[in-house]
């Protein structure tokens, strides 16, 4: 437990709703910042401020609704409930849920849960597509995990704690000269390379992969059940770019500067996204491991030697 | 539920699996379906499944009168109509024995070229689409909507535009056209680095392309692949030039060819053929200032045109390859038979199927649209 | 051009060694050649091999109810020569059986398939006779002439009944659609 | 005793209509209200070219006209569309893949028939391989007449609908469910006797409520015999499934 003040009931319960009720709603607000963002590159105007509001109150009052057995539905609240909990313990201004009960290797646990919820849901539904997406997901997370897993714990050596609210902390105090991407640069572009892949956009969008495998994982995905991938798509985003912030960017003391740096975050990704085609699953692999893996490598030399 | 042609008495080895590849599908050109057998991401077998698109358009042309068949032949092929109607248009041509004035015999080299044009961006447009990158199909589909302003302007559709008639065209260009259609060109030509940078020189399209589906030399030959196809296989063949029609001796061109025969070959081949269809036009633009006369040889009543007895082979190079149109009549006033050779009849079924044995999953889509495999020609 | 100027005197050398063909010099780098039905192989074959042929362009069939026969065209292109040969063979249509050109071209194989699915001509030897197009199509093979397209349709399709009030004005004043 | 003949069947569920707008509660109607207005705003199109009109979509999709401003967007499988553009004539062949797709789509769905051809067989109504008549095989909300459409005239169709689904009025797909009897019976005489989808839909009927006197008839009739035959047969070798999907094999 960190040197915080100690948390009252009451206010650890409104941390519990409020923080993942707040990623929602910046969530809603990248996901549209995303693709007003990507109709600029592509020269059209976009959708409107409440588009993704209306899609997910639209998929959520569907009228009818397929199962496919009880699999599918325990997958999906396993997919909402992993990204709701990863919310809880990670910390925004004014926030602290369980983060200081957990620390960042809790919060890279619960972020494999729902991608494993998704493998486990789309079993149920047979169909291939599915399948194959889901094999290629796992796959793409072996890609993205090798970099992802050096660069975190290149910055846990570098900050000393692998508790999130401390490495805020030191960055706060310390300044832009202690934050992340100063101190660790090699770090923070592998962290921000393999966060790229983490959220499967071109050009390592291999499981979704509309033209090859018809959305993979989505495939048999109906009414409510797309309705959480929506939700679930505003929790990514929002994870993503917290994290990268919290980790990288100094993290945040108020929404004021905490907010932009999310958003700066996401528009990276997807300004990247809309000038690349699909790799090849292998091709993923053999690059993830190369650069991105190399850079973090170096990166992690170079921390050990200051240290 | 099984489709038709499902065989439920084979049973694959465990480790093999089949998957539908479509007919509703992203990863396929129009409405087609490609069943495969994998093995992992292996292709083992493809068996195409076409018919989707079926209509008849053969047995429906011998039911209606020579000139009402205009309307109907430029639907065989949707993204590239005018080939077919220049084919048809000459069959009956050299059937009833009419002499296309100069001037219509420009304009129809123009509406091919125009039509090139647009088809190539189309497929542009698709192929990057399979491989996720969008942009490049939304800022293509827009340049070729430009293309597209110039062909309703000439003709009064965009899509279908039952221009070309036997004999010639259907009506002079409306004044200012020309200088229309030039600024259309030159703005293809200001953006064209962007595609480039884009698509044409993306790392991340190169490695998507190269190497796959490759179609060797004598393979492309002796499987009768035909156009661009062939071309990117090493082969200059193209019917402009050596079955020419129309006032192609007149023009100067080049036929762009590549000889590796894969995907990436395909596209540059047909990125090159854009800059030739430019080419073209400008050349095109520049005599029609200054050729007048009539548009149209005189025609007989349509409503009771009887051509004479005989049969005519024309070939026609469009933007997918060689159209054949076998026309046959008996002196009557409707067409006896009329065949249409698409070029993806071969590129869609026989060739598709070859290439595709071998490929990986991630490829199918790729090879379809670089083979640029049209559904609705091969189907009729 | 010139090439297809000295291309029947030479063909005709060819053509002189198989049985019962006859050609006709055609405009535009055509020739027609009718062939009987145990010669055409033979003949696409020394086409292709003598002549360059090896472009199979299509096969296209022809039903001639009158004289009961179907008649075959074979469309080869000569890339060297560029030339085009029509093959004409006319076969009965009872039996409605030839032989397959599958291993002298290979694009024949689509073009047999097709011609065996609308006109029921049945190629032998062809690798792949299946249905393609019209799999859910149980009625006679379409394309022959005494399959009445407008009938099919009338007794198995419904029509929207279009009868718009303009055209009943017109109609009362004794007007109308002509057809 | 009375002589009267319950006009329910015994194995119709009690709500088998949709009440009327005065029936329903306030909280009720103004969810209702908020729903439809997220529909019409959020339009899934189903990536399916089932024939020539598609070539007009791109440019509806792309950025010149851009369909994404109303929310129009395109969406891969049927599962996840609200929204079947029939694009142009259908042959026999496509009409049972689009069935089968309007079958797999959730409600609220909407069906729209692009050019001529839909309403009337337009430039090919004597050819033997296309349907004449869409609304026959499945429910419409509207036609676009023309070959092809202009995107203008897609994009109006689309302002259309979405008015429509707004004001709550575009609930064709109910008719789906209500006159079930008779689509099955028009898509039996195309497709043959044996002729059935993996989708129950007089099942989803009973379950969602839209049970209506035309649901089940004399081609429901055979479908269940036809069903019950079938599982019979084989039932070991069907793995379980949801309740509202049944396959038969």
């Amino acid at each position: 437990m960190g040197e915080g003040t100690p948390m009252g009931f009451w206010e650890l319960v409104a941390d519990l709703v409020l923080m993942p009720l707040v990623a929602f709603v910046v969530g809603l607000a990248l996901v549209l910042m995303a693709r007003r963002v990507r109709a600029r590159i592509e020269r059209r105007v976009g959708p409107p401020v409440m588009q993704p509001v209306y899609d997910i109150v639209k998929l959520y009052s569907k009228r009818t609704q397929i199962s496919h057995g009880w699999m599918h539905d325990v997958a999906i609240m396993l997919l909402l409930g992993g990204f709701i909990t990863a919310e809880i313990f990670l910390p925004v201004p004014g926030m602290n849920g369980l983060a200081q009960h957990g620390d960042l290797l809790t919060l890279i646990y619960i972020m494999m849960v729902p991608m494993l919820g998704m493998a486990l849901g789309v079993g149920d539904c047979a169909n291939p597509n599915g399948s194959i997406g889901i094999s290629r997901a796992l796959t793409a997370m072996l890609a993205y995990d090798v970099p992802y897993i050096i660069a975190v714990i290149g910055a846990c050596m570098v900050y000393g704690t692998s508790n999130l609210v401390e490495i805020v902390e030191i960055q706060q105090a310390g300044g832009p000269a202690t934050w992340g991407i100063a101190t660790m640069p090699l770090l923070a572009v592998a962290g921000l390379i393999s966060m790229h892949g983490m959220l499967g956009k071109e050009p390592f969008e291999i499981y979704i992969a509309p033209a090859e495998i018809a959305t993979g994982p989505m495939v048999e995905m109906s009414g409510k059940y797309m309705g959480a991938l929506f939700v679930m798509q505003c929790f990514q985003l929002y994870t993503v770019g917290v994290l990268y912030t919290t980790l990288f960017l100094g993290g945040g003391e108020m929404w004021l500067t905490f907010l932009p740096k999310v958003f700066a975050v996401i528009l990276v990704f997807v300004a990247i996204t809309n000038v690349f085609g699909r790799l090849r699953t292998d091709d993923v692999i053999a690059w993830m491991w190369k650069w991105p893996t190399g850079i973090a490598l170096l990166g992690l030399l170079l921390v050990m030697i200051d240290v | 539920m099984r489709p038709e042609n499902y065989n439920p008495v084979q049973h694959p080895p465990s480790h093999e699996y089949e998957l539908y590849f479509g007919p509703n599908h992203p990863g396929i050109e129009g409405n087609y379906a490609i069943r495969v057998r994998l093995n992992g991401d292996l292709i083992q077998e493809a068996i195409t499944d076409g018919g989707y698109l079926h209509r008849g358009f053969e047995k429906l042309m011998e039911q209606r009168l020579w000139i009402q068949n205009i309307a109907l032949v430029p639907r065989i092929c949707v993204p590239d109509p005018v080939p077919m109607e220049e084919a048809y248009a000459r069959a009956v041509e050299a059937l009833g024995g009419l002499e296309v004035p100069e001037r219509a015999q420009w304009i129809r080299a123009m509406m091919l070229e125009m039509s090139r044009i647009c088809a190539h961006l189309f497929t542009f447009g698709g192929n990057a689409a399979t491989i996720g990158l969008y942009t490049n199909m939304f800022w293509g589909i827009t340049m070729r909507d430009l293309f597209l302003d110039i062909f309703e302007e000439i003709t009064g559709a965009r899509i279908y535009h039952m221009y070309i008639t036997p004999g010639g065209v259907r009506r002079d260009l409306p004044a200012g056209a020309l200088d229309r259609l030039e600024t259309v060109i030159e703005e293809l030509e200001r953006r064209t680095p962007e595609f480039e940078d884009l698509f044409f020189d993306s790392a991340v399209v190169i490695k998507r392309a190269r190497g796959v589906g490759v179609i060797s030399l004598e393979n492309a030959l002796a499987w009768g692949v035909t156009g661009p196809n062939l071309r990117a296989s090493g082969m200059p063949s193209d019917v402009r030039r050596d079955d020419p029609y129309l006032v192609y001796p007149d023009i100067e061109f080049d036929v762009p060819t590549e000889i590796e025969g894969d995907a990436l070959a395909r596209l540059r081949v047909r990125q090159a053929e854009v800059t030739q269809s430019v080419r073209i036009l400008r050349q095109v633009i520049e005599r029609l200032r200054m050729i007048e006369g009539p548009v149209r040889c005189p025609l007989p009543n349509p409503l009771a045109w009887n051509i004479p007895a005989g049969e005519a082979y024309t070939r026609v190079e469009s933007s997918k390859g060689e159209v054949g149109f076998f026309a046959v009549s008996d002196g009557g006033p409707k067409p006896y038979r009329v065949h249409v050779r698409g070029p993806s009849q071969m590129h869609a079924v026989q060739v598709l199927e070859r290439v595709l044995k071998g490929s990986r999953l991630e490829d199918i889509a790729q090879i379809m649209f670089s083979l640029d495999a049209c559904p609705p020609e091969v189907d009729r | 051009m010139s090439q297809s100027k000295g291309l029947p005197s030479s063909l005709d050398v060819i053509l002189h060694e198989i049985p019962g063909v006859r050609m006709t010099p055609k405009e535009g780098r055509r020739i027609r050649v009718d062939s009987t039905p145990d010669s055409l192989p033979a003949l696409l074959e020394l086409l292709k091999g003598r002549m360059g042929f090896m472009h199979l362009s299509a096969i296209s069939c022809v039903d001639w109810p009158e004289t009961d026969e179907f008649e075959l065209v074979y469309h080869v292109w000569s890339h060297e020569r560029k030339s085009l040969v029509s093959a004409h063979v006319s076969i009965a249509r009872d039996p409605g059986r030839f032989v397959s050109v599958y291993d002298i071209h290979t694009p024949a194989g689509f073009y047999e398939r097709d011609i065996h699915e609308m006109f029921g001509v049945v190629f032998v030897g062809s690798p792949n006779l299946r249905k393609f197009i019209l799999t859910s199509w149980d009625g006679p093979p379409p394309m022959l002439k005494s399959f009445d397209t407008l009938q099919y349709v009338n007794d198995t399709y419904a029509w929207v009944d279009y009868r718009p009030e303009w055209l009943r004005d017109i109609q009362g004043k004794g007007g109308g659609i002509v057809s | 005793m009375n002589e009267q003949v319950p006009a329910v069947a015994d194995d119709a569920p009690e709500a088998c209509r949709t009440p009327d707008a005065e029936e329903r509660s306030l909280w009720r109607r103004v969810m209702d209200q908020v729903a439809d207005h997220c529909r019409s705003r959020s339009l899934f199109v189903l990536h399916y070219c089932t024939g020539c009109g598609a070539v007009e979509l791109p440019p509806t999709i792309t950025s010149r006209f851009d369909m994404e401003r109303v929310g129009v967007s395109p969406m891969v499988t049927p599962r996840q569309a609200d929204l079947l553009l029939i694009t142009g004539y259908l042959s026999v062949k496509t009409l049972k893949r689009v069935i089968l797709s309007y079958e797999q789509m959730q409600s609220p769905k909407y069906v729209l028939g692009f050019g001529s051809c839909t309403i009337n067989g337009g430039m090919y109504w004597n050819s033997y391989a296309t349907v004449k008549r869409l609304d026959q095989y499945i429910p419409v909300d509207g036609f676009i007449a023309g070959c092809m459409p202009r995107p203008e005239a897609v994009q109006q169709v689309f302002l259309d609908l979405m008015a429509r689904i707004d004001a709550g009025q575009a609930n064709a797909w109910r008719d789906y469910y209500l006159d079930y009897n008779r689509y099955l019976g028009h898509q039996a005489a195309l497709f043959g006797e044996d002729w059935h989808t993996p989708t129950d839909v007089v099942a989803e009927a009973r379950h969602y409520g839209h049970f209506g006197p035309g649901t089940t008839g004399v081609h429901t009739a055979r479908l269940e015999t036809y069903t019950e035959w079938a599982m019979s047969k084989i039932p070991e070798l069907l793995p379980e499934r949801g309740a509202n999907e049944k396959v038969r094999p």
